[in-house]
């Protein structure tokens, strides 16, 4: 293949303590692609997603984004951050600002974007996501729904290279799952880069060009869609499968 | 309050002691020692006082500006703590006849310009509160300020604060020898410090003033000013 | 600023003097923590006995101690109290830290006689037993118990407080360090030596405190 | 006891100075309040900076300023600034109290920024904002709000401890009460009328807090 | 029928501020009876039982018990709180004190029962509720059944002649209600007067002599369980047991 490798782990280790957490991971991502990594709750997800943004330090391995190696202690990690948005389980936003000046914070002061570009940036990213009646509210007066679209705009006006989700749609009320995904759906269409953690296995198939399956701290099966759901190689997948499809 | 009353007429709070006040911030007049008990010329007094008068010397301490109201409230029989006699006090409270004779001094950091009264005119001064200084000072300034004690007025003078502090030309001039960087100025003019009593109390005014009388007779203040200070200053001034 | 040496050597001087003055800052702590006890529990009580005129009286107490500065307080009840009859020194000095404790106090009891759930209240009725007996079996003991570690930061707060009786002519720490002071000249050295006191008093009434704490979290029921 | 009419008299005739003494109360409380913030808000930051040693300053900051009496760190700060350089009396008074608050605003300050979800700064972080911009930007605003209440409190606190300036000779309103009282040999009616201006002063701030209070509610976000 | 009247209510009347809780209750329970008192939730019966032990007091009506009406006014209530043993839902136990000591704290301190008299009958009425080994333990070592179980033996300490319950077994876990029912039974089979709020359908089927029915503070239905649950009258009551059944 000749698409570019947006992220590239090598033997990736993390403990918390003596809680050995990220075990030898080895993972690709390409442009365009979208991944969803899925597991049983304390697998490592987050903290995989986490030390790929920075927000947690790795302990040893390689972390290398769109071709360049990263060590956490000589590079501007803020700088790397720019090119990789998150979006978090618990939105995050701002309380303290309306929803415009959510988006705008980050371009003008980081980016020292000028403030009326920023302002017509934030206006086509709310159209985006379906907010722009919602400009000059208050987070707290927003939905969970609508909040994680405005985080999803959040992140997207640092005009990332690679957006990653951790379980972006778990602390929604069941009827306001479909806006959120919908509004991801749209971003995997446009060709973003997107390592999303969820467990809508539903979403995953149906987006998802590669699911990954961890356990334990480490990624035990990989595959597209079709292979994973339909024929799992591991006899822990495949246990996994059932008690998810039950639910 | 209820006082014992004696056969003279005079009340005491207890028949057989004399209870008087001082502060204790006030040396060599009086300054406490290592058992909280207070010596000092003041206290001297107050004790020859009592026994001349055939009764315990009991010493109480009172911050200096709370003492008259302490008399008056009956906290204690009188206060044998260097007040000032001045028509003021005299509204509220009864004077013996003056055991010593002092006066306020200006005092100065050594570099200072100020010499006398007249140098006073809008410069910052420091006294004591209670004191007759307050009055003083007012006479040549308004802007006065206020500490509970002459030593930490002249210490705040000394550390740089303020452009001088009237107080007792005694007081300043050990201060002076401890080390305080003080210069004494002027002498405004000369005190006579007495005994403060209740006025509801003239019996015992009476007797304060005899013992007094006896005490200046029989050469016992003499001794115990030279004691303190090397001069007599119980003797009224020409 | 004096130095170390000087400091020390006085330190050491003055050990006597200054033993004998903590042990006064501590009695009047512990006297007028005990009588603002009592004081606090009769306020608090007349806070909840639900009838109007004894809530207003508790009120207006707290809202006058807590709307003045204390070394107010203390200038008004020592020569207040003085005025009607003649206490000895230490015990005016002691009740006037005790009245002001007390509106602290009856504000900390009364919240937690109100943190005991309601249902106890209840069940003591229930089961035959009368307001008051209920109140003082069955409500009171729990609730002194929430209490003590707010009444232990209380504690700690009035040995500070404490300091104030200094102007009322009490020979507690803080006077003896500034009448030595002023009757050396050298007040600083008095007054730096005087915090080391109060540093390990309340370094140590800190430490019974949080001590008393765990225990009671660990045996707690 | 003075009589009321006496009282009443007197409160009428001292106005003016009593006035004067009230504006440089709150002078004081509000400088000392302000750099208090400033101080509170520097500890705070050493405090949560995860450097030990910056920690442990702030640390022993703390419990210097919690472990002495007021009225001791108002002296030993009155002398031991003018030893090391000479403010003027009103600055010295006011550092004097402001690093007495300032103790107490940083553990308030500390509170209320440990309070702000970590999840904010987490998403400052993931925007490519930096540590000290993330802090700037989102916590502290956040962290500023809910630390009103308990200013407003810390407020009143200093409104009331500005009284000890009365013994580094401020004019403020206990010190010129305590003057005039001896002066005119009549300290019990001075006492009570400073107590009314305390009473208004504390009322009026009380008023002023609990409506901002209500105010931040209404408009939460 | 010859047997005595525990309890009377006539025209029982009680409002909180506007809002009207009971409306017009009759009821009378005779001696050994148990009537259990069931209904949807805010329908006043908590607040009836209230009433009946003084908890609350009526606004208007009659409370006769054991044939002397009540004026809680003049009348000494704690006397007739003695007779009127009460269960709660929260049990209530005194967590100062062991359970021995919330056994027999009122019976001293209220009968004036002397400590020996009544630390034996206390063992009792522990081995009669199954817990005769933990009379020193506190409350807060304790599970929900066992608990409820110390409060219905507290109540017994002070002998009464009629036992309330108010939802006892509503707070527990499902496997510790077995153990407070079985309990209860015990104590109707010895003839014990008994009224019994509960949703324990059941309890009430089996154990209660009358069904009583409340909605909306009225007292709608009441009758054998056999009549009630067979064969209600009224529509709502029919209504409620369906909705109730379906759970
Ligand atoms: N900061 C931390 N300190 C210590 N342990 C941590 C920390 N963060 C995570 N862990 C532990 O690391 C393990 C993996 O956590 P992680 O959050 O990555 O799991 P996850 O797969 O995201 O699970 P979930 O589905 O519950 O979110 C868990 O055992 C967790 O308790
Ligand atoms: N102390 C009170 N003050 C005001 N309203 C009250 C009070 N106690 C109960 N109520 C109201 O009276 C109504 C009846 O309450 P009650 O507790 O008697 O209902 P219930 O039938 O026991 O309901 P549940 O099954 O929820 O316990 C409810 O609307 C309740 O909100
Ligand atoms: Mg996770
Ligand atoms: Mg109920």
């Amino acid at each position: 293949m000749d698409t570019k490798e947006m992220i590239k782990i090598k033997q990736l280790n993390k403990s918390f303590g003596d809680l050995h957490v990220l075990k030898n991971i080895d993972m690709t991502v390409y442009e365009s692609d979208v991944v969803c990594l899925i597991g049983s709750s304390g697998s490592g997800k987050s903290t995989l997603l986490r030390c790929l943004n920075f927000l947690e330090r790795k302990d040893n391995g390689n972390i290398i984004i769109e071709g360049n190696e990263v060590n956490p202690r000589t590079d501007d990690l803020n700088k790397i951050r720019e090119k990789v948005g998150m979006v978090f389980q618990n939105f995050n936003l701002f309380p303290h600002k309306t929803v415009l000046e959510n988006i705008i914070e980050a371009p003008i002061m980081v980016k020292g974007v000028d403030k009326e570009k920023a302002i017509i940036k934030a206006k086509q990213l709310l159209k985006k996501v379906g907010l722009e009646d919602k400009s000059d509210v208050y987070p707290s007066k927003l939905s969970g729904g609508q909040k994680q679209r405005v985080a999803i705009a959040r992140a997207l006006a640092m005009e990332p290279d690679i957006m990653l989700f951790d379980e972006p749609t778990s602390a929604l009320d069941p009827e306001l799952v479909g806006e959120v995904l919908t509004t991801m759906k749209d971003l995997a269409e446009e060709g973003m880069t997107m390592v999303v953690v969820t467990h809508e296995m539903g979403f995953a198939r149906e987006v998802a060009d590669w699911i990954v399956y961890m356990h334990d701290g480490k990624i035990i099966e990989r595959g597209t869609p079709e292979q994973f759901f339909n024929h799992p190689k591991e006899e822990r997948t495949r246990e996994f499968l059932t008690a998810t499809m039950l639910k | 309050a209820e006082k014992q009353k004696l056969e003279d007429g005079s009340e005491l709070i207890n028949k057989d002691q004399f209870i008087f006040a001082t502060s204790g911030e006030f040396k060599p007049f009086s300054y406490i020692n290592d058992d909280l008990t207070m010596s000092g010329f003041d206290i001297e007094v107050g004790e020859a006082i009592a026994k001349e008068m055939g009764l315990e010397p009991v010493q109480k301490r009172i911050k200096f500006k709370g003492i008259v109201e302490g008399v008056k409230t009956g906290r204690a029989d009188a206060a044998v703590a260097s007040h000032t006699i001045n028509p003021q006090r005299s509204k509220h409270v009864s004077f013996s006849t003056p055991y010593y004779y002092s006066g306020p001094k200006i005092f100065t950091r050594p570099d200072s310009k100020i010499r006398t009264v007249e140098d006073l005119k809008g410069k910052e001064v420091a006294v004591a509160k209670g004191s007759t200084y307050a009055d003083t000072a007012s006479k040549y300034t308004d802007k006065i300020k206020t500490y509970d004690s002459d030593i930490t007025a002249l210490k705040a003078l000394s550390s740089g604060r303020h452009d001088a502090v009237i107080t007792d030309f005694v007081t300043g001039k050990t201060a002076e020898k401890e080390g305080f960087e003080i210069k004494g100025q002027q002498l405004i003019n000369r005190s006579e410090q007495a005994v403060v009593l209740p006025q509801d109390n003239p019996q015992l005014l009476k007797r304060v003033n005899e013992s007094l009388e006896q005490l200046r007779e029989n050469g016992t203040l003499t001794q115990i000013s030279i004691k303190y200070f090397g001069e007599d200053i119980t003797k009224k001034p020409e | 600023m004096p130095s170390f040496s000087h400091f020390f050597h006085i330190l050491m001087d003055t050990k006597g003097v200054f033993f004998k003055a903590m042990l006064l800052t501590l009695e009047l702590t512990v006297v007028s923590i005990l009588i603002g006890i009592v004081i606090g529990l009769v306020f608090a009580l007349l806070k909840i006995s639900n009838i109007k005129i004894l809530e207003l009286i508790s009120d207006i107490y707290v809202y006058l101690v807590r709307g003045t500065p204390l070394i107010v307080q203390i200038f008004i009840l020592y020569f207040g109290i003085s005025g009607i009859f003649l206490l000895p020194d230490f015990w005016a000095a002691s009740l006037a830290l005790a009245l002001h404790n007390g509106a602290y106090i009856s504000e900390i009891l009364r919240g937690a006689i109100q943190s005991v759930d309601k249902g106890q209240f209840e069940a003591g009725r229930s089961l035959g037993m009368t307001k008051t007996l209920t109140l003082r079996r069955i409500i009171l003991p729990q609730a002194f118990r929430r209490a003590l570690p707010p009444l232990g930061n209380q504690f700690i707060i009035s040995l500070k407080d404490s300091s104030l009786a200094a102007f009322i002519s009490m020979n507690e720490l803080f006077n003896v360090a500034t009448t030595l002071g002023s009757n050396n000249f050298d007040e600083m050295t008095y007054l730096l030596i005087v915090a080391v006191y109060y540093l390990l008093l309340v370094a140590l009434m800190t430490f019974v405190v949080n001590r008393t704490e765990q225990k009671l979290t660990v045996s707690d029921r």
